[in-house]
């Protein structure tokens, strides 16, 4: 077996690799040769393919996704905005709150518990990164017909994985969402979303400065979870003597998370990082690259440092491997030796597996040689971006025009009786305690308000009684009717379940799920929904922080709905003001409002 | 000079911080205790709060019973110093045999939140004595391994020595918080040793102490001023 | 190096919830013919050393005060051949 | 009657955190000498007829099907003597 080292890359020019099968088009390989000025190392090439993807680089979505930015209304709250792992917004008395809704779709229809429960280890992971203690969950879900054998399948499992891993962490799930739709039969939507709070001062960045700085990877050790394609590099290209046995789906350790939890804090608070990112999808080529091009130098890594579970790893699969729980930090060199030992205090292992240098190239070597030379920019930000054709659906006319108004209308009152116990009835209306009861609201000490309440809310400061409310909404029959409006549907509608607590709406997450970007009908209800969301997000001054989209959901040619799922945060200055659902005491009035 | 409870985190403890400001709440000085110290910090009392110590890995309790913290702990419970086990807490207690039993899997399999309604069989206990026997009390349940479980005549040997301190009140309708949730024999939810300064129960009352968070209610102020009188008269 | 595999199950007379839920899932997937199902735990252990008189004493030991709870749970210790 | 037995573990490549917690506790209970632990689940099924090829083979299927996701566990069947 020869190493692929940049030395060997140069001297052999012509040697084939793998790029089809790491998912990269023709063009894009040619677009890292050209950036390389030679071929790729194998582990380069690890790199390129994986931050290159849909679900590292947005490619199909940035172009419209700045509308975001562009249309931004004027707001003072937005302390961090979109791009980095959650944005935060400053809720008064020196407190921020940050907070982010993301998927984990297709990992928890072919293991319902184990990717719900990552889902939710994922962007619990997003919100420690941003320096904040993470305070409540909320799990906005999309399930196929109810009496479905399948959703008896992948149900049960993605509640119990929502509820065994966030009941574990010890965070109160206040709020989400369950609808029933044959669109999502083989492809049902697990959103999960997590709000954090800190001080101003707490806040931290995915950055890498200081040269001379330590790069610390700690938490779980690297196995070789989810690395299929890096599999296929290792075993084609280079060495055709490895196993070839890499799991597609990783299994969650909610108890390591929680000790990353807690020792991360409390290197937090004791001012010891510098730079901080957490290890999601593409796990370590996303972190380096991420922390050396937001920083201000480039970045050294010893691959051969990294803590391993499975030791036949190769340095490609280490790259790509997607273990769950690791979080990568910078620290000055002073303050390494305190931060191992708040490591070991939590039994979390901690190693230094690089460090910060002068210059901006991102370098990763293994067995002494160079296997990584890259401008580290060029891998996390400058990846190929479409502008992917779109156009209105043929059917959509026909779709409009099919109303509700030629639906039978009751005419007798046994009728209307009949209608009304259907749809009270019908799963999507029906209580959703079954669910709920799963989930512990009460942890932490600090729920104002959960289920079955529309919004959740949470106490942040228990001297003033300041909180933070949050609700989910979309709705993915409206979307497709009209994707425009049916997103500032969801976006509306999460806004008045916000008010309706006492609560000020302030900012907005979003979960973008939808079909193929490479059908134009989907990718019109994408451009559509999104030019829908900026608008409304314009007019009613609440900001979009960051979000996730979540593109080929999928079976064969049938696409699901276009579900756009919107966050509103919303803040009160004092939770004993509070509006709770019920009825209040005998005698109040009962109002409507509006139209 | 108030009373100093300390309260113990493990790795993976959850409502380590609630159970302190529940402390703080009743009057008493919270005094945070690490699992891998066996010093007390002389403490007069000590709480074992819920979560997912170890993440339940084993068995619930399994792995922190055989922490430093407990080695003094034991000592300490069998010298007749006040000891709560909430939850998590509890399942330490009986895999420590400070209290008879184990706890199992729940009957339905699920973990199970709600406002679970107790019936309080005994006053006679440090941390019961704010309340009055046969008092029906309102607190959040939350686990999924909180079915309790014992020998016939252990069960017996608890009756007859007055030593279940808390049932689920199973009496009324199941959607506002009554009947066994979880499948315990004769509906125990909570009991004490002999000599009446270990408690253990799976409701969480430091969940319920203040009337705007949670359900609202505050039933379980009295487990904390209950051993707070006991120590300041002591 | 050997593997000692230590077998834990519910005692007979406790209810294994988890065991009927199998039990019962049987018909509606076309099973039938399996009068009882009990769901325990399987622990694997590698052993270092010689899986000698001595170490099986240890491994009994840390089974009863360990990996099984005596008061709800039978085990039994194997060596894997 | 007979007794089969169904052991599932997950993958040797995949992540076991429950095994990884019980051996990590060894060292402080005084055990040492056990490089690794695995923890899976044992189904000992009580079968009404004869265990004979056909009913084992169902068994197997079971097992693949409902008591084993193969994603990320193996199984193993066999016959309690
Ligand atoms: N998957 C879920 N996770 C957490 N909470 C949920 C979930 N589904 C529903 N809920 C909560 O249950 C309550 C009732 O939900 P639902 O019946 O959908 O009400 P609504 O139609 O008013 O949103 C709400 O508080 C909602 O936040």
């Amino acid at each position: 077996m020869t190493l692929d080292t940049v030395g060997h890359a140069e001297q052999t020019p012509d040697v084939e690799l793998p790029w089809k099968a790491l998912g990269l088009k023709e063009d894009e390989y040619q677009r890292v040769r050209e950036i390389l000025g030679r071929r790729p190392t194998g582990a380069e090439l690890a790199m390129y393919s994986v931050m290159w993807s849909e679900h590292c680089s947005y490619k199909s979505s940035k172009v419209h996704l700045k509308q975001f930015g562009a249309k931004a209304p004027q707001t003072d709250a937005l302390l961090v905005g979109i791009g980095e792992n959650a944005g935060v917004v400053d809720v008064g008395e020196g407190y921020a709150v940050t907070f982010k809704v993301e998927s984990h779709n297709h990992p928890s229809y072919v293991e319902p518990y184990q990717g719900a429960a990552t889902g939710v280890g994922g962007i619990v992971r997003d919100i420690i990164a941003m320096g904040a203690r993470p305070v409540a969950v909320v799990d906005p879900l999309r399930m196929g017909a109810a009496d479905h054998p399948d959703t008896k399948r992948v149900l049960p499992g993605v509640v119990a994985g929502i509820g065994g891993y966030g009941n574990c962490l010890g965070l109160p799930n206040i709020g989400g969402e369950l609808v029933f739709d044959a669109c999502y039969q083989g492809n049902p939507l697990v959103n999960a979303g997590a709000i954090g709070v800190m001080r101003h001062e707490d806040i931290h960045l995915a950055k890498a400065s200081g040269a001379g700085n330590k790069v610390i990877l700690y938490g779980a050790r690297t196995g070789g979870d989810g690395i299929g394609g890096a599999s296929i590099l290792a075993s084609e290209t280079f060495d055709a003597t490895k196993p070839s046995k890499r799991p597609a789906v990783q299994v969650g350790d909610p108890f390591q998370e929680k000790l990353l939890i807690e020792c991360t804090l409390e290197a937090f608070a004791e001012k010891l990082v510098v730079g901080i990112q957490d290890l999601g999808a593409a796990g370590l080529s996303c972190a380096t690259s991420e922390l050396a091009s937001n920083g201000s130098g480039g970045m050294r890594v010893e691959l051969d440092d990294v803590p391993l579970r499975d030791s036949t790893l190769s340095p490609e699969e280490i790259l790509m491997s997607e273990s769950q729980e690791r979080m990568c930090a910078v620290v000055e060199p002073a303050k390494v030796e305190r931060f191992l030992a708040i490591c070991e205090k939590w039994d979390v292992i901690a190693t230094v597996v690089g460090e910060v240098t002068d210059g901006n190239r991102l370098e990763i070597f293994w067995h002494g040689e160079k296997i990584v030379d890259v401008d580290p920019r060029t891998v996390a930000h400058e990846g190929p971006t479409y502008d992917r054709p779109y156009a209105r659906p043929s059917w959509q006319d026909a779709l409009q025009a099919d109303d509700a108004n030629r639906l039978p209308r009751p005419d007798t009152g046994d009728e209307l009786r009949a209608q009304a116990l259907r749809v009270l009835s019908s799963p999507n209306v029906a209580s959703k305690a079954w669910v709920t009861d799963q989930y512990d609201r009460f942890v932490q000490g600090n729920t104002v308000l959960a289920q079955p309440e529309d919004a959740g809310m949470i106490r942040v400061n228990e001297e003033t009684g300041l909180g933070v409310a949050i609700a989910t909404d979309g709705n993915g029959r409206y979307t497709k009717l009209d994707p425009y409006t049916g997103a500032q549907l969801a976006l509306a509608e999460a806004y008045r379940n916000v008010a309706a607590t006492g609560a000020k709406p302030l900012a907005i997450s979003d979960c973008l799920n939808f079909g193929s970007p490479e059908d134009p009908d989907v990718m019109w209800q994408f451009v559509e929904a999104v030019r829908g969301l900026a608008d409304g997000c314009l007019q009613l001054g609440t900001p979009v922080t960051g979000g996730n989209v979540s593109l080929y959901n999928q079976t064969g040619e049938a696409a699901i709905h276009p579900t756009p799922v919107v966050a509103v945060l919303g803040v009160i200055d004092d939770v004993a003001r509070r509006t709770p659902m019920a009825f209040g005491d005998e005698g109040h009035l009962l109002y409507l409002l509006g139209e | 000079m108030t009373a100093r409870i300390g309260v113990v985190t493990f790795p993976g403890t959850l409502d380590d911080r609630d159970t302190q400001r529940a402390v703080r709440v009743a009057g008493a000085e919270a005094v945070p205790l690490w699992h891998r110290d066996k010093d007390l910090k002389q403490v007069d009392a000590v709480v074992l709060p819920g979560g997912f110590s170890y993440g339940d890995y084993l068995r619930a309790g399994a792995i922190s019973r055989f922490s430093p913290v407990m080695g003094s702990i034991i000592e300490q419970a069998r010298a007749g110093m006040p000891v709560l086990g909430i939850c998590n807490g509890f399942q330490v207690l009986t895999e420590a045999h400070l209290l008879p039993g184990a706890m199992l899997r729940n009957t339905d399999l699920h973990f199970v939140c709600r406002d679970q309604k107790l019936r309080v069989e005994t006053s006679g206990t440090a941390w019961t004595a704010d309340y009055a026997a046969g008092q029906e009390i309102s607190i959040p349940l939350k686990n999924i391994d909180g079915r309790y479980t014992a020998d016939e005549h252990v069960l017996d040997e608890l009756e007859a020595e007055g030593r279940v301190v808390f049932r689920y009140a199973v009496e009324g309708e199941a959607a506002d918080g009554y009947g066994n949730p979880n499948g315990s024999l004769r509906d125990i939810a909570g009991i004490t040793n002999a000599a009446g300064n270990v408690v253990g129960l799976m409701p969480h009352p430091e969940h319920a102490v203040e009337s705007l968070i949670g359900t609202g209610r505050t039933d379980g102020l009295g487990f904390f001023t209950s051993v707070l009188k006991k120590l300041v008269d002591a | 190096m050997a593997r000692v595999v230590v077998d834990v199950m519910l005692k007979p007379e406790i209810l294994d919830p988890q065991g009927q839920a199998v039990q019962r899932a049987l018909p509606r997937l076309g099973f039938d013919g399996i009068s009882d199902v009990r769901q325990g735990k399987r622990f694997e252990l590698e052993v270092d050393g010689p899986v000698d008189d001595a170490a099986l004493a240890r491994i009994r030991e840390l089974a009863e005060t360990f990996l099984a709870n005596t008061v709800i749970e039978d085990f039994n210790v194997k060596v894997e051949s």
